[in-house]
């Protein structure tokens, strides 16, 4: 059933798609929540590479991937917390939550 | 690799997918939600129960409520008039494509490298409760002061209009 | 004798399985033990019903059901029919697809739920290690089913429910979460079966139930109003406040849909008093240690019907509150005092045994349950309900 | 058992059967740690009320510390049975708090007969004071700050009398020296008090450095921190007497010499000669503060821990004999009793006399230690404690009902006015001068028969008993000055509210009555501290060393007390007029008036010292670095204005043109800056892409 040198590659190539995806939705498109969706793919795939580390790497019992995982997600929470704050309060500022009409920082 | 990581994977990226091509907002919220039940799922499926128990409770319990609540507070529940993609969308998704193309490329040059460890660890709750206030203390507090201080900067930033228009 | 009357259910499913060829044994006894659980609580559910209306009918002095089967008892049964024959509409404008998934994911994250109780000695469908982690993420799941509703439906009750609904169990949830929590810093396990063991134990013939310390009485208490909160029970039913709200995030559901619904309250119902038995009331074990011959399961289905009835006696008894009252009682006194309560299990711990951490922590506990009571009252927040026009 | 303890060096097989008999602490011995944890945590929830908060605020901190008063009784019952049983005395419960390396960092209580005695003292005299305090500070503004401090400062005193480690000896010992500090800077808008704050705190520190040098030369001596461990701490046994065979100069064994290092850190807090300044300062602290912290116990705190600490000094003594470092005790001890009671002649603030009484009677229980032993100081501590807190709190009732005068020349005649006050402060002035029979008598009898017993040298003997002589006429003084005669103030003395009354009239009955448990009759004092049966034997009463001694004390006492009534009995003189000592003998009075001129001599060395070479600093700073400072910036200057004429006639032109090209170039760099987040975003996919593009590159075979 192995279609891959190794149940790893697998586990990171699936993080790689998932990543790319999010990527995707945060370059393209124009709703600030649906960038934030996108960040947190990544985030999310980002964790996917660390447990898959963990759990086929030589030392699981040290649990740093999966320690970092945790901590991650942790952290993820917060940034979702934090961005979705942001975005309704510039949403109350600009009535609007389009990233592209959003340019005040222009230089 | 087994059937149930294919199933799984699919469901994955699907919903990622569904998440960013959806025009409806909630429908996007809905399907990212999928997405992070597949990949709490994936984490089962590398026998870190803890991480997917953790994964299921913070992103669909919390995140995808947040997100689902920040869209009906942005009135992101209506379709805006001009569309949801932005203009150069195409830049933006070759430029996606590269950096897959980069990371795919470098994961499938370094098969050989890649550990081939296949036992299942024997890491129990016990294990990642006492490594979490053992030698990942410190990690653990400055996460706690990072989420108090996240918590807090949330609610000043969203609250900050009421007061003033007070 | 007893021995084999505690196991019976397992001798059952072993005999049972035992048809099989021996490669699919394992999952054939986990098919079995789904089989059952889908089979015994929707039963549980039925029975139930008509407990609750016929108990709440002697409450409000009416007589409750009495018309099908002898004392009304096939009355679940009429309900049933008639849900499943009529017509299933669903609103012009709703969202089909988010409209007829919300039940669905809402009634399976339920009976997730079941799988890590320990429903007897050696009766949890899965022992995992970290199964409370498992329950609650399963019961976070839920709150998405709800908004799923109220959102689809396209209807301004159904959404004003649904946030009231999840605003409501997050709230709650984090108090839920961390009186469990608790237990956990006490037993030292995330798995049910081995918090029930830990409390599987028996100081003359009384036992070492949690709720028998001071720590733990102020721990149930609290995970007992979250969870009626949690199962928007009354009197925090505000989310289905049919004066206000027609129903809640429910109300463009009918027929069959709508009887989900009404079984995934019970279920949440039934797994989290299940839950609360487990933690704090020893699970499965016997009140008294010469009780112990009496089979396991009978004990936890004792306390879960237990539960049950606290659950419609207080729905009998207590009015609705108010929303921001529901709120200021979450964040200001309940997660604080739950908060304290923690702080005071880490010192009940740390005490070592003796008299001292009795002592102790009932009059933490007691103190700050009084000061932030009258704190409480001061500000009016959930203080009495004052009427302009009624008195 | 105690025996063993306090002479050096118990045989291996003694520790052996401490061991073997006592292994497990009594449940009082156990919980030990309530006592001072109690005030501590209630000062904190008190730091946490609303300054309105009085009667919360008050209540905390009393009820906290009934409790430990409770428990300390407790603990001195079990103490005291414990004794009475021939049984254990000494019970220690030790942990460890930290390791580092090899070594621990160990932590721990014990309670043993000292302790015992201290911890009733200190939460008994402290409740009368605390409940004395609600009545003085009613109207403060700051009155739940005043709570909050006086519970931390009783916990952290309590802490110290407990303390089995040095480590936490010192802990407490500071949070004891911050509170003096906050309390006495608690009027902190007035200039004098913020002043005697930092005084203190500073003087205080100078003998604390001598103490932490002290423990950690203990530490890396002996390896651990704690003084009583079943037979291998610090005070015990073999490590003592290993300690002894150390030679660390000037004749001192090292046991010897880390005993007078601690000793300094005593001499700061005690307030004992040549770091007694700060002490008569402290006095502008609130009355209840001084009588609690700067009369009763925190100054005690210093011959506790000499008593503490008493096996280390008393190290290698013949028997009956003494030791280089007691001896450095008993002379500083005699030479500050003397001093300062020289100076309190001719003090004219009321507080400021108790204050100087009080280094006077430091100074008698540092002699007492020094030449009688730990129970002789620690008599002499616990009867003092009552009276002089009884003397403050009487004075505090006297500033009260005078409207906050402070100046005994603008009272008088308040006999009459206020008989509660005036009948207390009496006993209390009887037993601080040692009128027979009353408490003082007894203890400072007792000092006094230690040093006529000490056979080498009579010196302290003599001094000392001029200080009984001074003790007693300036007590004299003060109290004509406030009671007798005619009033002389402003207003009218009126009696004050019963709430503090009540405490006078309680540590009254104590003053005069405590002295009957340490007679030479019925040493039960001595004994229980000594760990010996107690007997009654009037005999002793009678015999010529003993019952001579009596009666020459007594004879001082009355002739200072009769000396003070000559000169100032009932005469009320007129405010401005000069005291009658100064008429007397004016040469004698100026110097004591100005206090020896001690405070004069630090500004005069010291302080001047520093502040020399702040101005050589300054003269350095001005002249030396500022001329070159100056020359620098001159010549950058004439270079700039070189640079501007470059610029003026030679850049500019070429410059101007470049300026509009980069300007260009930045209108282009501007566009990729449009201030949308997600181009940005892109620029970084992009950078990523390169950079993993180069590496790749780069790590190529």
């Amino acid at each position: 059933m192995t279609a891959f040198p190794s149940p790893l590659v697998g586990y990171l190539l699936v993080a790689a798609v998932l990543f790319a995806i999010g990527l995707a939705g945060a370059l393209v498109r124009r709703n600030a929540i649906i960038v934030l969706i996108g960040i947190e793919l990544m985030l999310n795939s980002a964790n996917l590479n660390l447990i898959a580390f963990w759990r086929f790497g030589p030392h699981p019992e040290a649990l740093t991937g999966m320690m970092f995982a945790i901590l991650s997600i942790a952290v993820a929470a917060a940034e979702a917390a934090v961005g979705l704050g942001l975005i309704i309060s510039i949403y109350r500022h600009t009535n609007t939550a389009e990233l592209d009409k959003i340019n005040r920082l222009k230089g | 690799m087994n059937a149930v990581f294919y199933l799984l994977a699919a469901i994955t990226i699907a919903g990622g997918l569904a998440a960013i091509l959806l025009k409806h907002l909630i429908h996007a919220a809905l399907a990212v939600t999928v997405a992070f039940g597949g990949i709490a799922l994936l984490f089962l499926q590398l026998d870190a129960q803890f991480v997917g128990f953790a994964q299921f409770l913070v992103y669909i319990g919390a995140v995808a409520i947040l997100i689902v609540f920040a869209i009906l507070l942005t009135h992101g529940a209506e379709l805006p008039r001009e569309g949801v993609f932005s203009k150069s969308w195409i830049t933006a998704l070759i430029i996606a494509a590269g950096v897959f193309a980069v990371t795919g490329w470098a994961v499938l040059q370094s098969v050989d490298a890649v550990p081939q460890r296949n036992t299942v660890p024997a890491v129990s709750v016990h294990d990642i409760g006492n490594a979490l206030v053992g030698r990942y203390v410190l990690p653990l507090e400055i996460v706690g002061l990072l989420l108090t201080a996240a918590t807090i900067g949330a609610v000043i930033v969203a609250m900050l209009e009421k007061e003033r228009s007070r | 004798m007893a021995a084999n009357l505690d196991r019976v259910f397992i001798l059952l499913r072993d005999w049972l399985i035992g048809f099989l060829p021996a490669a699919i044994r394992p999952a054939a006894g986990v098919v079995l033990g789904v089989i059952a659980i889908v089979c015994v609580f929707p039963g549980l559910f039925a029975l139930t019903t008509v407990f609750e209306r016929k108990g709440l009918g002697r409450m409000q002095n009416r007589i409750g059901p009495n018309r099908v089967g002898p004392f009304g008892l096939f009355q679940p049964v009429a309900d049933g029919i008639k849900a499943l024959i009529k017509e299933d509409i669903v609103p012009v404008t709703a969202d089909a697809v988010v409209h007829f998934l919300a039940p669905l994911t809402l009634v399976i994250a339920v009976f997730m739920e079941f799988a890590v109780l320990p429903m007897g000695r050696n009766m949890a469908l899965v022992d995992m290690g970290s199964g409370l982690l498992f329950f609650f993420a399963m019961s976070a799941s839920t709150e998405l089913s709800v908004f799923m509703a109220g959102w689809s439906s396209r209807n301004k009750y159904s959404m004003l429910g649904a946030m009231r609904a999840i605003a409501q169990m997050i709230s709650y949830e984090i108090v839920l979460v961390l009186s469990s929590v608790t237990v956990v810093m006490i037993a030292g396990s995330l798995s049910l079966p081995k918090i029930v063991d830990a409390q599987n134990h028996y100081t003359g013939v009384f036992p070492h139930w949690y709720i028998f310390t001071p720590w733990g009485f102020a721990a149930c208490l609290m995970f007992a109003v979250a969870a009626t909160a949690e199962t928007n029970r009354s009197p925090f039913d505000l989310p289905e406040g049919e004066s206000e709200l027609v129903a809640g995030y429910h109300t463009e559901y009918s027929g069959f849909k709508f009887a989900l619904f009404f079984l995934g309250e019970y279920l949440a119902m039934f797994s989290v008093s299940g839950l609360g038995a487990t933690l704090f009331l020893g699970g499965w074990s016997a009140p008294f240690s010469f009780l112990a011959f009496i089979p396991s399961w009978f004990w936890f289905f004792s306390k879960v019907m237990l539960s049950i009835f606290v659950f419609i006696w207080v729905r009998g008894t207590l009015p609705r509150l108010r929303q921001d009252q529901l709120m200021n009682f979450a964040w200001k006194f309940a997660l604080p005092f739950t908060l304290l309560d923690l702080l005071v299990t880490a010192l009940w711990h740390f005490l070592g045994a003796g008299w001292q951490r009795w002592v102790f922590c009932t009059v933490i506990l007691v103190a700050a349950y009084v000061l932030m009571g009258l704190g409480q009252e001061r500000h009016k927040r959930i203080g009495h309900r004052t009427y302009r026009y009624a008195d | 058992m105690q025996e063993i303890l306090l002479t050096a060096g118990p045989s291996p097989s003694d520790v052996l059967r401490y061991l073997a008999s006592h292994p497990v602490p009594s449940a009082i011995a156990r919980n030990l740690w309530l006592i001072p944890a109690v005030p501590i945590v209630a000062s904190g929830i008190v730091a946490l009320l609303k300054q309105p908060r009085r009667k919360p605020a008050a209540a905390l901190a009393i009820g906290s510390l009934s409790i430990s008063l409770l428990l300390s009784i407790v603990a001195f019952a079990h103490v005291v049975a414990g004794w009475a049983h021939a049984s254990v005395v000494r019970e220690v419960v030790n942990f460890t708090w930290l390791h580092f390396g090899s070594s621990t960092v160990d932590l721990g209580w014990v309670l043993d007969p000292l302790a015992a005695i201290m911890l009733v003292m200190v939460s008994f005299v402290g409740l009368l004071i605390f409940i004395y305090s609600t009545g003085y500070m009613a109207h403060d503004e700051n009155y739940t700050r005043f709570f909050c401090f006086l519970s931390l400062f009783a916990g952290a005193m309590l802490g110290v009398v407990i303390s089995n480690s040095t480590l936490l000896l010192f802990m407490c010992w500071e949070i004891v020296g911050l509170t003096s500090y906050l309390l006495i800077g608690f009027w902190y808008q007035k200039p004098a008090a913020a002043a005697a704050a930092r005084k203190a705190f500073v003087t205080t520190r100078v003998g604390d450095i001598f103490f932490f040098l002290g423990i950690v030369w203990l530490f890396s001596q002996t390896g651990t921190l704690l003084l009583y461990n079943h037979g291998v701490g610090s005070l015990e046994g073999l490590v003592l007497a290993n300690l002894l065979s150390q030679h660390a100069g000037l004749g001192l064994s090292a046991a010897g010499a880390i005993g007078l290092l601690i000793f300094a850190g005593a001499v700061g807090k005690s307030g004992q000669l040549p770091l007694h300044v700060w002490l008569p300062d402290a006095m502008e602290g609130p009355t209840p503060v001084s009588a609690l912290i700067h009369a009763a116990t925190m100054v005690a705190a210093g011959v506790f821990l000499v008593a503490r600490v008493y096996p280390l000094m008393h190290a290698g003594a013949a028997p009956g004999g003494t030791t280089t470092s007691l001896t450095v005790v008993t002379w500083i001890g005699t030479a500050t009793a003397v001093f300062a009671a020289l100076i309190a002649v001719a003090q004219n603030d009321i507080k400021r006399i108790l204050a100087y009484s009080t280094v006077s009677q430091l100074g008698y229980m540092m002699a007492g230690l020094g030449l009688g032993g730990v129970a002789v100081g620690m008599f002499h501590l616990i009867t003092h404690a009552f009276f002089k807190a009884l003397l403050f709190l009487g004075a505090g009732s006297v500033i009260h009902g005078c409207h906050d005068e402070q100046d005994i020349r603008r009272m008088g005649g308040l006999r009459v006015d206020m008989p509660l006050t005036f009948a207390t402060y009496a006993i209390g002035m009887l037993a601080l001068s040692g009128f027979p029979l009353l408490a003082g008598f007894w203890s400072k009898d007792g000092i006094l028969e230690a040093a006529h017993r000490s056979g080498t040298i009579k010196g302290p003997f003599y001094l000392l008993i001029f200080a009984a002589l001074l003790t007693a006429f300036y007590m004299t003084r003060q109290v004509c000055y406030v009671f007798f005669g005619y009033w002389r103030g402003h207003g009218t003395a009126h009696e004050s509210p019963r709430v503090m009354t009540m405490p006078l009239a309680i540590l009254a009955v104590f003053a005069a009555l405590l002295g009957f448990i340490g007679t030479p009759a019925w040493p039960w004092f001595q004994s229980f501290l000594e760990n010996r049966t107690a007997a009654i034997d009037f005999r002793v009463l009678i015999e010529p060393s003993v019952g001579l001694l009596m009666l020459a004390s007594s004879l001082v006492v009355f002739v200072g007390l009769a000396l003070g009534w000559r000169l100032y009995g009932n005469k009320s003189p007129k405010p401005e007029a000069p005291d009658a000592l100064e008429q007397a003998a004016p040469w004698l009075w100026a110097p004591l008036r100005d206090r020896l001129y001690v405070d004069e001599f630090y500004r005069a060395t010291f302080i001047a010292l520093f502040g020399w070479l702040a101005r050589v600093a300054d003269w350095f700073d001005r002249r030396i670095w500022g001329k070159i400072v100056s020359l620098v910036a001159w010549l950058v200057g004439q270079w700039a204005k070189l640079n501007r004429a470059l610029d003026v006639y030679g850049v500019d032109g070429s410059f101007d043109k470049t300026c509009e090209e980069l300007s260009n170039g930045g209108g282009l760099l501007a566009r990729i800056q449009d201030g949308r987040v997600q181009d940005y975003l892109r620029i970084l996919a992009v950078a990523v892409i390169a950079l993993a593009g180069i590496l790749i590159w780069s790590s190529r075979p």
